[in-house]
């Protein structure tokens, strides 16, 4: 056992930490504070993170990518969430879907989707999974119930082998949803059985006839984070652009993307609780330093002793889930869910702590910082550590 | 003897204003609109509506034309608009409160008959007061002396033909924007121990009220309207100086003391409350794993467990706030004579927050959108752990009552 | 209208209770030879003098002797007692609320002369009561209708001269070791739509009470003394047949409904107090870092949060309390419709176990020694989270009223 | 970074695991309800556990121990704390005295102290540094306070260099008190300064006149541990007993062996952790069968998440300090206070979930292997978890 970083693996990190410095964080509160959801985005944002290699980082390097390991995946996450958290998550979002492509593409489809994405430094990626009314809470039991999961309909045109397929229905809160340019659908290709046998994942580029995007969600925190519903309407869909087999959707959404799509939660929160452990340590050391009130406090004390021990036992987590995930032992994938849900819990108590030593002795404004870390926060409850989120790790059991 | 009935009158008013706040706050309050403007200015025709329902003057007595409301009824009204808008809540309660404190209990006969006839044939007169505190910080002392005396923020000097000459900048004033009259205590020469009140009218030259929310490195976090106000040699006539003794001392003392008003405790719940009953009627709608959620244990847990907290909450405040009101049932020992006031805040505002934060959480996704209810009931919640007195000194306040711990007085400054 | 007023009958007895509770009861139990005994009999002697005092008839109506407690006046005296100790106090809450249920609601008046001159001569009298309660895993059950029907536990079968036969294994019966009178609820032929109470005295051929705490593979995990009553044809008198109906049936119902009686819950706030007041004493003594510890803020801030747990609890349990004999306070509205006792056990249960918890840690290595009162208090508070009905299934049925959900009608077996 | 273990991590690791199953667990709740606090220990425990080599597990290989690294030390707390965790801790206890001995013993001292102690198979190792007025929680401000620390008096006989020394005094809740056969002992030999600039650690072996061993305490938890008071009156002492120089107490006590200590209880309460799952794991699975109101429970499940992500994060921050003490970089020691912390709290809420899970719908008598492990966890409060120890770690920064 051997924690040690590779040269690559701290060149990578060292040098997201510069990105994060120079062009995240001067960013960050700016774009939070944008009222329009569609307008919080920066695309010079994605434009130097690309060229840095972060929007490509784990795109095989035989496809123009940097092909780095989970570790390093890790290490990126943690730098880029510290200067902030929905800027990281645009990356690795296109990173999940990636890992997606790279498990369930075609040699042949891997040059129609993965080399134009690697090559423009604007293209970004997106999956459709979400509807109005099957959202990460249709895991709820039964989840064999035919009537649970996606709805979004994939009917072919005709019968025969190999022929277009029609999209119809709706997706809601897509990741990337109003600025990726290559979307993954989730879609129902046999209503009468769970959709664990009749789900099929398809590749639609923007643009497709009958694909359009609709509102983008006007959320609390991650406002850079764009999130949007995807309307299909006759949207034809040639068969070449099936991912996996014909119902076999939920295999391929379920291959690496899943402990990625779980464990990138954990790094990211880790980030935040790194940026809320620094803002609180440089609060404590610079506020009222004559009489030193919370220098000599202990109410204070203990709250910084809490956050430093819970984001140093989330960094622990991430970095094992890391290593396991890249050495694929048996857990990873169990323990990548047990640590998104750990990672709700301890994020959200140190940003709360934070808060609470910005409040001092109360306030009439907000550190607003603090408030943004704690509002990215609250994302985690609705995305890693709901109780949906909870059961997983034991139903699978 | 213990009796937990509601008056009739109690129980009307309750139902009056929920009934208003479901009729005309919720459409309008809830409206996308306003939940994704950030600055949610407030509604002042709300506010208005509620004042011609008698909410403005709620605690103003009887005789001076308000309705007489004792804490506990305060409490209660304060709960049903505050699951409508806290703004509106928050507004209404401290010209209410402020009304009995200034009007009833401060000004003599001739202050009242200026600025009574004003006060209540204006729907948009608030009031507003600068209370002389102790310092805010001093809960971080926890049990230790000061080392300091104490100063005023507020200097007030003397003129030749009893009028006042006021200079300095309080804290925090809730309605301080929006009030036309304004109670202010200043230290006689800065002095601490020799603190005097007077009435300023909005508009007086030499007072400006400083917007706090327009603090760049900050956002706003307290609810309703306040500011800090900046005097700069204000002259005040002598006909202005409100009576310190009297009536008042006891509200003004009890207001310093206390540092958490059950009426606020009370708004506090309000949200949770409207947080709550939004997640009930969701859950009871939502289908999900072919049930309906709120028949999901998952769910039934979490809807249990805000309840069990709003419950326990509501009832902590209404004891805080009786007792507030009749002090001999801490003499006689039938409640506890730890500082109830301050208990019911930490209690309420720690319960309430973690209890929005799980009816959110029934939303799943939708619990984060602002263009819903429940991403500004949580922020609202939030606020209530740090505003203005934070958490972090209430319960110092409280240890320092369970050490028996009293400052020794000090030097004036 | 609302009031928070003791009487001075309630204040009365609970100063008298404090004061045995100070000069009898703590020496006694806080003796290292007693706390270190892990088999802790029930100390008799001390429940006799309490009997002496009033406390085992303190439901009973004053007309046959008792002191008429009301359900309120009942929990301040079991806090007390429970602060000097638990065995004491739930083993006299018992007797005296069966007093009131069995004696005063329950009995023909012949039944009256047959058994109250034994109860009231004899400090030793106790009673028992074998609830045919719902079952007790329904809970688990949560929004779901019973696809079984439910059992009656014992079964009674009719003999031809009216006097009948018992056989069957109750659930655990408190103060069934003890007592010289039970009532029992059997169904007739093991029907539960038709249930009859039966009088049993001690001794009876055909009753066995079975001792849980021998089981092997368990330890005791209640309070007092307690047991599964065995019927083995047991013959039990016409004259013995209990009424049904009339006063006792509202009892039984919020018996079985509640499932957390206030007074139990006064009990567990009685244990935190305990531990509480030992904290804080032991904080003004004990010097570290030079000041005494109680003047660090981590001690004052363990302490605030103990003494705020406590006093919302106190007075959730009051709420319940005097609102249990009060339903009318529930039909007007001025309390919820909750099912208030399980909200304030579940509460309670929770909040006391961390504050007698948070105690202990003020001891530092003191807090776990058995030969010290604080290991004692955690045990016992802990115990309270889960004994014989526990958190988990309370706070379902709290998510049942929530919901609306009411099982429906099921077939008899 | 890799979390392989090698072949000899995993042989000490299985042969942990079956002493634990074989010799540890069946003796576990037997010795826990032994009354007479000084009639719970087991000799026969720590006699096969010698010969087994966990007694001696870090004693340097040519002093007849088995020198193993820091993640074999942690994988055998883990296993032998899933037997029972007052045994495990009687083991790693010595180890901790090791870890001190090698750090401060002079090669005469080693073979004076160290060969004997790995020679004999019921040899244990205490050190003694609480007293009734300077325990744990001395270390509230201030520290730098002479009056705080260590009272226990070792007086010079004379002011000769190399003169015994007289100790007079007292210590209580002195691990392996009432078994050991050396301890440690850290005395006040200038009371005019603060404890770390005149305190002196003695090597004293049970049976030196003046020395004695008082009452052992009667703890709700950790029955099988002992620990006792130890009383000197007059006590003389060589000066070749010096451990480390005189007034050099406080840095020999702050070696090697004050990481392995907040270390070890991490990796112990881990163990009890596992044990917790294991138990609740079980009765979910085997209780009332028939209509599965466990296994459909989603409050139960709930609970089991719960369990299993906090061991998985605590097993997490457990091997990462591991490794960074192995590996001697900078954050290990403080980690290591940090994960102290944080187990008591994982511990805590995994136990009492457990005991949740073990009271089902309520019940009148408790599961006594539940009932144990809560017990044995609120230990950790005053162990591990207190105020003292969480501000410990922030105001090393």
């Amino acid at each position: 056992m051997d924690l040690t970083l590779t040269e690559e693996q701290q060149a990578w990190q060292l040098k997201a930490r510069k990105f994060a410095a120079e062009v995240l964080r001067p960013r960050s509160l700016e774009r939070d504070r944008i009222t329009d959801p569609r307008a919080t985005f920066d695309w010079e944002v994605i434009r130097e993170g690309s060229r840095l290699g972060f929007r490509t980082l784990v795109v095989d390097k035989k496809y123009g990518g940097h092909g780095v390991d989970l570790i390093t995946q890790a290490l990126v996450i943690i730098e880029l969430a510290k200067g902030d958290s929905a800027m990281a998550k645009t990356f690795s979002q296109c990173w999940k879907w990636t890992h997606l492509l790279q498990g369930g593409c075609t040699p042949q489809q891997m040059e129609r989707f993965v080399r134009p994405f690697a090559e423009d430094e604007t293209f970004l990626l997106g999956q459709a999974g979400t509807e109005p009314n099957s959202g990460s809470d249709h895991r709820l039991p039964p989840e064999e119930d035919p009537r649970a999961g996606w709805r979004l309909k994939a009917e072919p045109v005709d019968s025969s082998e190999g022929a277009d397929w029609i999209l119809n229905g709706e997706k809601c809160f897509i990741a990337n949803g109003s600025v990726a340019r290559l979307f993954l659908i989730g879609t129902r290709t046999n209503p009468n059985v769970p959709q664990k046998e009749g789900g099929t994942m398809f590749a639609v580029p923007v643009g497709t006839p009958g694909m359009r995007i609709g509102k983008v969600f006007n959320k609390s925190g991650w406002r850079f984070y764009q999130n949007a519903e995807l309307i299909f309407e006759n949207c034809r869909v040639p068969h070449a652009n099936v991912i996996g087999k014909v119902n076999g959707g939920h295999g391929v959404r379920n291959g690496p993307a899943r402990l990625f799509g779980d464990f990138e939660l954990g790094a990211n929160a880790l980030g935040i609780c790194d940026a809320a452990v620094e803002m609180a340590t440089h609060f404590v050391a610079t506020h009222w330093p004559r009489n030193g009130y919370f220098k000599d406090n202990q109410a204070v004390q203990l709250k910084l002793s809490e956050m430093h021990m819970l984001t140093e036992a989330l960094r622990s987590f991430v970095l094992r889930v890391a290593a396991e995930g890249e050495a694929k032992t048996g857990n990873a994938a169990n323990n990548a869910i047990l640590l998104q849900n750990f990672a709700t819990d301890a994020l959200q108590r140190v940003t709360a702590l934070n808060m609470d030593i910005h409040a001092g002795a109360g306030v009439a404004t907000m550190h607003a910082g603090a408030d943004k870390l704690e509002r990215d926060a609250v994302i985690w409850t609705h995305l890693a550590g709901d109780s949906v989120q909870r059961m997983k790790a034991v139903r699978k059991h | 003897m213990y009796n937990l009935h509601l008056t009739p009158e109690q129980q009307e008013f309750r139902d009056t204003v929920r009934d208003f706040v479901e009729r005309e706050i919720k459409p309008a309050i809830l409206h996308p609109d306003h939940l994704q403007n950030f600055a949610k200015p407030l509604p002042m025709q709300l506010i208005d509506q509620a004042s011609q329902m008698g909410l403005r003057s709620l605690a103003l007595s009887e005789a001076l034309g308000g309705a007489g409301a004792d804490t506990l009824t305060s409490c209660i009204v304060a709960e049903e608009l505050a699951a409508g808008d806290i703004g509106i809540a928050v507004t209404l309660a401290e010209t209410s409160r402020l009304a009995r404190l200034m009007i009833d209990q401060m000004m003599t006969d001739e202050q009242r008959q200026r600025f009574l006839p004003a006060f209540t044939g204006d729907d948009r007169f608030h009031l507003a007061f600068a209370l002389h505190a102790p310092d805010a910080e001093l809960g971080w002392k926890y049990h230790r002396e000061l080392t300091e005396a104490p100063r005023s923020k507020l200097s007030a000097a003397r003129q030749s033909n009893g009028d006042w000459i006021v200079n300095g900048t309080t804290g925090f004033v809730q309605n301080a924007p929006l009030a036309k009259l304004t109670g202010v205590q200043a230290g006689e020469n800065g002095r601490a121990d020799k603190i005097i009140s007077l009435l300023i009218p909005a508009g007086a030259a030499g007072m400006t009220v400083r917007d706090l929310a327009a603090n760049a490195d900050g956002v706003k976090w307290f609810h309703g309207s306040g500011g800090e106000l900046v005097f700069t040699n204000c002259h005040v006539p002598a006909a202005n100086v409100l009576a310190d003794g009297g009536g008042g001392a006891a509200t003004l003392e009890a207001i310093a003391a206390g540092r958490g008003s059950p009426v606020m405790s009370a708004m506090n719940i309000g949200i949770a409350r409207a947080a709550y009953e939004a997640a009930v009627t969701y859950a009871k709608l939502r289908v999900q794993g072919a049930r309906h959620i709120i028949q999901h244990q998952a769910i039934g847990n979490i809807l249990a467990d805000v309840a069990i907290k709003i419950e326990v909450a509501r009832n902590m405040v209404r004891q805080a706030a009786w007792a507030s009101d009749h002090p001999e049932v801490v003499a006689d020992r039938s409640v506890s004579d730890l500082p109830l006031q301050t208990v019911a805040k930490v209690f309420t505002s720690e319960a309430m927050y973690t209890a929005t934060e799980e009816a959110a959480e029934c939303f799943g996704a939708m619990g984060v959108m602002l263009d819903m209810p429940l991403a500004k009931y949580v922020q609202e919640a939030r606020v209530f752990l740090h505003s203005i007195d934070s958490n972090n000194v209430a319960k110092l306040r409280v240890a320092e009552a369970v050490a028996g711990f009293e400052r020794g007085a000090r030097a004036p400054a």
